[in-house]
């Protein structure tokens, strides 16, 4: 059953991975390629945990943590050179 | 003396846990270790976050935690329904400007948060003098009402804990 | 025992997964980028959210271990989540809106990224 | 062998040590300096005739000193009588110039130089005639290039001078390396390269294939050191240098050089058709040609340089016509050539020292005017003429009967026809340079005034001048041993008969003679109307052509380098691919592949979306790569599905680093793009970017192919034993940590030491940009987009806030868990520094950094030194650099805990990362606050509860 | 096992980071102890020599781990000999960058200085693959500060462009590496050397790739056609002391070629089946054209003087391309006097075009002061880079000529040395003849007037600002002098290299080693060469 | 998964090697970037691919693990392009401050020759 379960989950964020690589590759705007990237980083850590799951091991749960991380300040990035052009001023 | 030590003692009990919770697993030693960085971490730091917010009313806390943990779980569901089965013709998105009462930055913080993680609404930007927050929101059939909703349910609990 | 676990996490996994999809099916399907900003950061932090409780259910309920770092990633996300639309949002801003397009601050200063704030000694 | 054999090394080093003296007796005076300058080659003459004597008896004396043995170079030297007349026509010649020198050159002239490149030349040509090892030979050789270079060029501001210096340099460098070639082959059919060797083997030099290649390649040495023809046109160039140059070098000694080695090397080489035709013919044609221009030339050197080349021509012939006679009379003549060619250049000199021209059209006369100057050169000159009573008679008139002999392609004619024709041209500029210059009457229009010079000036040439009568009288006498030795040295058997006296009888050589004598006069009579004819003839003209080549050869190698070197690093970096691939494919070929024995890993579909991102991520980030902004967004998804991919293929430590240094990468190039254009503009024209797609897609293949082609192979590597020693050896379970800081540790601490010398390096670079005329730039640049205007949004700060303590957590975490779970202190760094960038993000770098208390250099020097101590730690225990230690401490109530040098070694790593990534930052963040950007004093920008009046200030 | 070899490797890896953070701001300090590095590096290096003439290969493992599992420095004549050379001529060039304030136009150029030779003597002494990259990485990195030391549009622009092309070089090595690692699973040199024997023509496809992307990467850094394009710029652009610098820089290449393509893939290894050196021959023929070429047609001085040491590097590299014993003693003896030929002219270059108002465009101009002395130093300099005698580069002719008299190398391979020589002389003698004897002509003619406003730099040269040149061609003239003696070093060191089983032995201790069919390449045709 | 990864090596060549030929500093550095990845992988992927065998030592059973050396050796050079980044992104800013722009190819114009000097002098 969890099993089922979590090949389920994995269909949702992978297809979600698709959706946000459309969004990426159409814009149109700035804002829209940073969401969409975000959003593909908070899929990328639920398929990170949901692989540990599958496996039983909580060796891969650094690797979620600081994808949550890097992608928290990257995208901030992101946004203050759009905004301020200098990122850290 | 102590604050000196304890720049931000609420800070230290937090970043102890979650110590333990990085090394998932509760023991003595790690305790020793999580309590010690507690001490040092907030003391390297502490220049950074030069004025001490205070919890006033930490049960409020607990009750605010809860209710906005709620608000996050029905709005997951709303903001799902209107993805997937409102027609985008039909979808009445604008901007409100939320009018704050709250001056410490920790709640405003706290306050534009709560906003962006509950039904339908995205806080944007603040006043430049922090007076006023601008939300978006993805259906609003009554503005007004959602203003009025969160001034209610989350500002008046922040002033509360915060000021 | 077993049964009622697998099920509760199950259920945990597949709500995840429904919220995660949508998230990103947002993302697609809406017509306006301030639309579309709603969608994953709400979705998508009870997407992950499920995903964590899941684990931290499996561990416990299956492995025999209680794990508790998971919460750590939800602090994390819950922390900075919303830092991440206000960023996103002012970045769309920028570029979009103009001050006559959002309603007024009612105050005597505008909004922050259309105006200085109230002191200017802040710089030197 | 003899107790003389320790002179000749001494000998061949004196000039050399000479050479030094000059420069110290300079300030002495002139005359000091001259006479210091003799002392050396007067020694050399000395020591010389200690050793005539045995040499003359037929001994020869042989000296070697070992030099380079593996390659068969030694410093042989050996004295026989070709040896002995040469050396004593170096020393001797080079006594008279000393002399000449002291007198000839004015005040002005550099005189201490001018006496250090001459004793230099000296020992090279010295060490040409007594060398024993061809190899050393051409040491010598080159040094005569060289040296002469020098002398040719002294008179440096003279445009002549420069360009007669190289063009001889050119020349006869040219010449010399291909004698190079010719003599290594030599050596290489002999066995050896010792000259006293290769000369017992004759027979099977000629008999090798190797013979002609080697033959033409000497003689082409030969040839351009003695002006044969066509190389013949850079001795008059030559003539810029002074005259005691051109007497020394270009009359008696260098020149000669190139016919001391073809004597040196007649018993090897001489004696086949090939030889035969080419010297031969070279000489005769070089002899009639120098003639006919000597005859010509108004500028009275000019006129003796080219009849240096005709009796260079002529000595190479006789050389060349194989005959043992033939070889006698060569050796003859240069003695005879010597004596009075450098009579007629100093006499030259004087004339032009004390008119004031060289040019014959405004001299004559000159005979009442400075009559000591006119006796010595007219006897010489008659010598020259190859008049009786005079030594040039003899060995001319041997010159036709060796001539008269020879018979060519099978016509019986032509060498003797040949011969008389030059033997006829050089009685007629003989004779010419005696009536125009000395003859007829005194004019009234010299530039100076004419006197004969001091004794001093006319000594030499007159000392010449007296052995040319003297042998032209009683040849026998005078040079009949030295001729009989060193011509015995030359054919290196028995000689032929020959007898040295005037009167050998009417023959064919006194015919041939008369008629020369008396066609010469009456084509010096014709002179007028010739010349007229000469000047308006079409002739090359050998300075244009060779400055043509010259400058064509540098004007092409300029296009051709400035073409290929063109400053387009995308064309090197194409350039690069292309011979990558191609070379790789080449190998690739050239071998087998092992069956594939390794079973495929299945593909779930979450990994076929992942590549499915990065692909279009990677596709994307080309064509849209012209907005730069975008493209960086892009990048971030590659970076993240790879780190996803490291996690999928279990390498956590790999994916924890790979995306931590993605996005401090990533910080790295927003800040720099800051500055940067944002946007590229379309400039390849599609035919440059449609070959760079084909590179780029051959090289991705190409890459691609080799990975797939390893994947599908299985092997055993050396990482069992790692996996198999990471915990009883290393005391760490995560053996990815345990490589790096242990066994392979010494690969870290490289690792971190490049990342301190990058931060260096980027603080070094940005002090020099604050600095220069880039600073002035900067400061004008306007970076000031349109930018909102909120610089540290409040929402951020606070967040940092409460982020910032729990990131540090996180950093010590991976850092102390690194040894036995992923991560380590170089992701710790990291993770740290991410940490404080989001700090500095939120507040400012400035603001950050004034509560900042740790320095960043003292970080990245801390780091570096903690690693290298902890490293040089095992020396304590006698143990090799880097050589671990480790044990586990049992405290009270906490677990047992390793600790080891591990450890620390691992926290220099992490304090090297950090501070290297914050100094990086640090220095651009100096470059935007020198742009213009302002520094906040605050936190925030506006603190609402200063509103409320709550708290004071924000700041300190 | 020795500590000492790890000295050259640590003695400047502490000394820099204490030179860059505790002497900063005292560059008296710095220069004293910067000095007192390089002396007592070269004390070192002559020790390791002395050490490694005993003719056993010394070992030294890292971190006590045994070969191939850990890192092994190793210590053959080969190293020793390179080792020492780059401590001579790092001491050269530290005194000429301090006796002409080189080392204050920018920060930090101790520091770096001490890294690049830290890297250089770590390449030179690692007896591991990917060490030798990270090593690379190391002295790369270096470079890239001191190339860009000082600043200036050009320079930087030139900088840029070297670090691009060695970036893209690094990461062609790691591909390199990578298809080594998965070939053999291992990265030891020794132990490579014993599984590449092992590998059948069959299944040799994978190694011969790397093998042929190693000659690439080495190619690369030893300027070789077709990817010598970037040593011209880099060279004439940067400062003058760290063009020296970089003389050494290239030779890296070139050991790099000589121990793993001698050692690893040698000739007579079944897997590669001489396939490097078939192509080598030929580039190396090209780049000495190339340079020649350059030499003749530049405008300006410092090019001239990079394509130099292009041609320089061609002329090495044939001699190395033949992959035998001798011709590889052949050009370590020209890699060792290209080093020092190359070094003086930049040195003097510095001193004379700081001085001229011209820079280093080769159009007549007055003359500088001291114009007779660097006159005299070009002289000999160029005599040293040209080949001509009394100076080491014509030995090394000859060695090299010598060397390569087996008929497959000959025509190319003569041809070129000659033919090239011949460009390089004239284009040296056109050099200097504009720059030292048309400039005594040139000053008659200035007015009186210009002479008003002197340069700050148009001041004589100090003793010890000259001394480093006149040192370095003081080397090419000893290394003349002792032909013989270091001759007999060089050769028993590249017998060394060729002999690679005492090499496998001592770093992986005695084993079985596949044998390689090993003729004696001199005995039967060199009768010539006697054995020193 | 090996054709997988093998693709991805040859993708991310390829994308790299295009930029790396482009005319401007900033796409250059970018093509590097991705080459550098390539590199990466590549030789990460010279120890063979294996999932979910992390190299890090189990306290119980008979556990195979993935190869850890190429894994460390990639770590190396991961860290080792960052350094050699932040040179060359520094460097390629140094160089568009002094020129002006950031074309990365040097044309005779900058070649002037005297102008360097001068500032090496100064
Ligand atoms: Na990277
Ligand atoms: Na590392």
């Amino acid at each position: 059953m969890i099993e089922a379960a979590l090949i389920f989950a994995f269909g949702c964020y992978g297809l979600g991975l698709l959706l946000n690589l459309w969004r990426i590759t159409r814009g149109p705007d700035v804002a829209d390629r940073i969401l969409a990237l975000d959003t593909i980083v908070i899929n990328v850590i639920a398929l990170l945990i949901l692989y540990g799951i599958w496996h039983g091991t909580a060796v891969y749960y650094e690797a979620s943590m600081l994808v949550a991380m890097v992608g928290f300040v990257s995208t901030v990035a992101y946004c203050r050179f759009v905004l301020r052009g200098d990122i850290i001023e | 003396m102590l604050g000196r030590i304890f720049p931000h003692p609420l800070l230290s009990l937090v970043l102890t846990l979650v110590w333990l919770g990085l090394v998932n697993k509760v023991t003595p030693g790690n305790l020793v270790l999580g309590v010690a960085l507690g001490i040092i971490v907030p003391l390297t730091t502490a220049a950074y976050w030069p004025n001490r917010p205070r919890l006033r009313n930490p049960l409020m806390a607990a009750e605010y935690a809860l209710v906005v943990l709620w608000d996050i779980v029905v709005a997951n569901v709303q903001v799902a329904m209107i993805i997937l089965f409102k027609r985008n013709a039909d979808l009445r998105s604008t901007w409100i400007t939320v009018p704050l009462d709250l001056t410490s930055a920790e709640a405003i913080t706290v306050l534009a948060g709560t906003i962006t993680m509950t039904p339908g609404t995205v806080s944007a930007m603040l006043a430049a003098d922090g007076g006023a927050i601008l939300v978006h929101c993805l259906h609003a059939e009554d503005p007004d009402a959602v203003r009025d909703q969160i001034k209610s349910r989350y500002e008046r609990r922040l002033k509360e804990i915060f000021e | 025992m077993d049964f009622w676990a697998e099920l509760v996490i199950a259920f945990f996994l597949v709500v995840s997964g429904i919220f995660g999809f949508v998230g990103s099916f947002g993302l697609i399907k809406l017509r306006e980028t301030m639309q579309r900003l709603h969608a994953p950061t709400k979705a998508t932090t009870l997407g992950v959210g499920g995903v964590l409780i899941a684990s931290m259910l499996y561990f416990l309920l299956i492995e025999g271990s209680f794990s508790f770092h998971e919460l750590l990633i939800t602090l994390f996300l819950f922390l900075t989540a919303p830092i991440v639309a206000h960023f996103i949002a002012k970045t769309f801003i920028q570029a979009n809106i103009r001050p006559s397009d959002v309603p007024p601050t009612g105050r005597e200063h505008g909004w922050s990224m259309y105006d200085d704030p109230p002191s200017d000694r802040r710089e030197e | 062998m003899s107790s003389g054999s320790s002179l000749l090394p001494i000998i061949a080093i004196l000039p050399f040590l000479g050479a030094l003296i000059p420069g110290i007796m300079i300030r002495a005076g002139r005359t000091a300096c001259a006479s210091f300058t003799a002392i050396p080659t007067l020694l050399a003459l000395v020591m010389l005739g200690v050793l005539a004597p045995a040499v003359m008896r037929g001994e020869v004396i042989q000296a070697e000193i070992e030099w380079l043995p593996q390659l068969g170079l030694s410093a042989s030297f050996f004295l026989d009588g070709l040896g002995l007349l040469f050396a004593g026509m170096i020393l001797g010649m080079g006594l008279l110039i000393t002399l000449y020198a002291r007198f000839y050159l004015s005040g002005e002239d550099p005189m201490g130089q001018f006496y250090t490149y001459l004793l230099l030349f000296q020992g090279a040509m010295l060490g040409i005639v007594i060398s024993d090892n061809i190899l050393l030979l051409l040491i010598f050789w080159e040094l005569t290039s060289l040296t002469s270079f020098l002398l040719i060029g002294y008179w440096k501001h003279l445009p002549e001078g420069r360009q007669g210096a190289r063009m001889a340099l050119a020349v006869t460098g040219a010449g010399g390396l291909a004698m190079i070639g010719g003599m290594l082959i030599l050596g290489n059919i002999a066995g050896s390269y010792n000259l006293t060797d290769i000369l017992q083997q004759g027979d099977a030099i000629r008999a090798s294939d190797w013979y002609l290649p080697a033959l033409i390649l000497i003689l082409i040495g030969a040839f351009t050191k003695s002006a044969q023809f066509p190389f013949h046109f850079w001795l008059p160039h030559a003539m810029a240098a002074p005259t005691p140059v051109s007497a020394y070098l270009h009359s008696a000694t260098m020149v000669k050089a190139g016919v001391f080695l073809l004597a040196r090397m007649w018993p090897v080489l001489s004696g086949t058709d090939a030889w035969f035709y080419i010297v031969a013919t070279t000489g005769l044609v070089t002899m009639v040609l120098g003639a006919l221009i000597a005859l010509f030339k108004d500028d009275l050197k000019a006129l003796l340089a080219f009849s240096t080349v005709s009796h260079l021509g002529l000595l190479t012939m006789l050389l060349g016509l194989g005959t043992k006679f033939a070889a006698v009379v060569a050796v003859f003549h240069i003695i005879n050539h010597l004596t009075f060619k450098a009579a007629l250049f100093m006499s030259a000199g004087i004339v032009d020292h004390e008119t004031h021209t060289r040019d014959i059209k405004r001299l004559g006369g000159l005979a009442r005017l400075m009559p000591i100057t006119a006796a010595i050169a007219m006897a010489a000159a008659l010598s020259m003429a190859g008049i009786p009573l005079f030594n040039g008679f003899l060995s001319k008139e041997m010159m036709l009967d060796a001539a008269s002999e020879t018979v060519w392609a099978g016509s019986h004619l032509a060498v003797p026809v040949l011969a008389t024709l030059g033997a006829l041209l050089s009685v007629a500029y003989s004779f010419r340079f005696i009536s125009h210059v000395f003859l007829g009457p005194v004019r009234d229009d010299y530039p100076a005034k004419p006197h004969d010079p001091p004794f001093g000036m006319w000594a030499a040439p007159a000392f010449l001048v007296l052995f040319v009568v003297l042998i032209g009288i009683l040849p026998a006498t005078f040079v009949g041993p030295l001729v009989a030795v060193a011509g015995g040295a030359v054919i290196g058997g028995e000689l032929p008969y020959y007898s040295l006296k005037i009167w050998h009888g009417v023959n064919a050589a006194l015919i041939m003679s008369v008629i020369a004598v008396a066609g010469g006069l009456v084509l010096l009579a014709l002179h007028r109307p010739l010349d007229r004819l000469w000047q308006v003839a079409p002739r090359p003209e050998a300075k244009v052509i060779f400055d043509g080549l010259i400058e064509a050869a540098a004007g092409l190698s300029r296009r051709f380098t400035e073409g290929l070197h063109n400053g387009a690093i995308s064309r090197y970096l194409a350039i690069f691919v292309a011979a990558s691939v191609a070379l790789g494919y080449v190998a690739w070929t050239g071998g087998g592949l092992a069956p594939a024995d390794r079973a495929m890993l299945p593909i779930p579909p979450v990994v076929a979306i992942g590549w499915v991102l990065l692909a279009v991520a990677t596709a994307l980030v080309v064509t849209m790569h012209r907005q730069r902004f975008q493209a960086l967004v892009l990048i971030g998804v590659i970076g993240l599905m790879i780190s996803v991919g490291f996690v999928y293929l279990s390498a956590p430590d790999l994916a924890l680093t790979q995306i931590s240094v993605e996005t401090v990468t990533i910080m790295l190039l927003l800040l720099a793009l800051h500055f940067l254009p944002k946007d590229t503009p379309r400039e390849s024209p599609l035919a440059l970017r449609a070959r760079d797609g084909v590179l780029a897609v051959a090289a991705g293949g190409a890459v691609g192919a080799l990975a797939f082609a390893f994947l599908l192979r299985d092997f055993s590597p050396i990482s069992d034993y790692h996996l198999a020693n990471s915990y009883e050896g290393g005391g760490g379970t995560n053996v990815v940590n345990v490589i790096l800081v242990d066994f392979r540790g010494f690969d870290t601490y490289g690792e971190i030491i490049v990342l301190g010398i990058a931060g260096l390096a980027i603080f070094a670079l940005m002090e020099t940009l604050l600095r220069g005329q880039a600073a002035r730039r900067l400061r004008n640049s306007d970076y000031s987009q349109d930018r909102s205007r909120d610089r540290h949004p409040l929402m951020m700060v606070v967040a940092t806030r409460a982020m910032l303590p729990i990131a540090l957590m996180v950093g010590v975490y991976i850092f102390l868990r690194g040894h036995n779970q992923p991560g380590g202190g170089f992701i710790a760094g990291l993770v740290v520094s991410i940490a404080f960038l989001m700090q500095y993000m939120a507040s400012g770098f400035a603001w950050a950094q004034a509560r900042q208390r740790v320095g960043y250099h003292d970080m990245i020097g801390w780091g570096v030194v903690i690693a290298g101590l902890t490293g040089a730690g095992a020396w304590l225990a006698g143990k090799p650099f880097l050589t671990s230690a480790y044990g586990y401490i049992k405290l009270p109530l906490i677990e047992e805990f390793g600790l080891g040098s591990a450890f620390l070694f691992d926290l220099g790593v992490f304090l090297t990362v950090l501070g290297a990534v914050m100094l990086t930052l640090y220095s651009l963040s100096r470059i935007a606050r020198y742009a213009g950007e302002t520094v906040n004093v605050e936190p925030m920008d506006y603190d609402p509860s200063q509103r409320a009046g709550a708290v004071g200030k924000g700041g300190e | 096992m020795s500590h000492w070899i790890i000295a050259p490797i640590i003695l400047p890896a502490l000394l820099a980071p204490l030179i860059a953070y505790v002497m900063r701001y005292d560059i008296v300090l710095a220069r004293a102890a910067s000095f007192a590095g390089a002396l007592a590096l070269v004390a070192i290096a002559v020790g390791l020599a002395v050490l490694s003439a005993d003719g056993a290969v010394h070992v030294y493992d890292l971190g006590n781990w045994p070969a191939p599992f850990g890192i092994v420095l190793v210590l053959d004549r080969l190293s020793a000999v390179l080792v020492l050379l780059t401590a001579v001529l790092a001491l050269i060039v530290l005194t000429h960058a301090a006796a002409t304030g080189w080392d204050t136009r920018g920060r930090h150029f101790h520091a770096l200085f001490q890294f690049q030779i830290m890297g250089i003597c770590g390449a030179f002494l690692t007896g591991d693959a990917f060490n030798l990259f990270v090593f690379f990485e190391i002295l790369l990195i270096a470079s890239y500060g001191l190339m860009i030391h000082g600043g200036g549009k050009v320079r930087l622009q030139a900088g840029l462009q070297y670090v691009v092309m060695n970036l893209a070089g690094s990461t062609l090595f790691l591909i390199a590496l990578g298809t080594l690692y998965a070939a053999t699973g291992t990265l030891n040199l020794a132990d490579l050397a014993v599984k590449v024997r092992e590998i059948p023509i069959e299944e040799a496809a994978l190694i011969r790739v790397a093998a042929m992307l190693l000659m690439v990467v080495f190619a690369i850094k030893a300027a070789l056609f077709p990817i010598q394009f970037w040593l011209p710029a880099t060279y004439a652009n940067a400062p003058a002391p760290v063009a020296a610098l970089f003389a050494i820089m290239t030779k890296v290449g070139a050991y790099a070629i000589i121990r793993i393509h001698s050692m690893i893939f040698g000739p007579e290894i079944a897997a590669t089946d001489g396939l490097t050196g078939t192509w080598l021959f030929p580039a190396a023929a090209v780049t000495l054209a190339i340079g020649a070429f350059g030499v003749l047609g530049a405008r300006r001085l410092m090019p001239l003087l990079a394509f130099s040491v292009v041609a320089s590097m061609g002329t090495m590299m044939l001699a190395v391309a033949a992959f035998t014993p001798w011709a590889t003693t052949a050009a370590l003896y020209y890699l060792i006097h290209s080093t020092f030929a190359a070094a003086a002219l930049f040195l003097l270059a510095d001193l004379v075009v700081s001085r001229r108002p011209e820079g280093d465009r080769l159009d007549p101009a007055p003359a500088t002061v001291q114009n007779g002395l660097f006159a005299a130093l070009f002289f000999a300099g160029a005599v040293a880079m040209a080949g001509m005698p009394p100076l080491s580069g014509f030995l090394g002719k000859l060695m090299i000529l010598d060397a390569l008299r087996d008929p497959q190398f000959m025509a190319l391979g003569w041809t070129a040395v000659l033919a090239g020589s011949l460009l390089v002389i004239v284009g040296l003698a056109r050099a200097g003849s504009v720059l030292f004897w048309r400039s005594t002509a040139v000053a008659a003619h200035v007015p009186a007037a210009d002479d008003a406003e002197p340069r700050p730099e148009a001041r004589p040269a100090s003793p010890l600002e000259v001394a480093p040149t006149v040192a370095a061609i003081g080397m090419t003239a000893l290394l003349a002098a002792f032909a013989g003696p270091l001759t007999d070093f060089l050769d028993a060191g590249s017998r060394q290299v060729f002999h690679a089983e005492d090499y496998i032995a001592a770093v992986l201790g005695p084993q079985e080693v596949p044998e390689v069919p090993q003729p004696e390449p001199d005995a039967a045709e060199d009768p010539v060469q006697e054995e020193g | 998964m090996e054709l997988i990864v093998a693709s991805s090596v040859g993708v991310l060549t390829a994308g790299g090697v295009y930029l790396v030929l482009r005319l401007r500093a900033f796409p250059v550095i970018l093509g590097l970037a991705l080459l550098s990845y390539a590199a990466n992988i590549f030789l990460f992927a010279s120890g063979r691919l294996r999932i979910n065998a992390p190299p890090v030592l189990q306290k119980y059973g008979e556990a195979v693990y993935t190869d850890p050396l190429p894994q460390a050796l990639t770590l190396t050079a991961i860290v080792i392009a960052f350094g050699m980044t932040a040179l060359l992104v520094m460097v390629a800013l140094g160089a568009f401050i002094e020129a002006g722009d950031d074309r990365i190819d040097m044309t005779e114009a900058d070649d002037a020759g005297k102008a360097v000097r001068k500032d090496g002098a100064a």
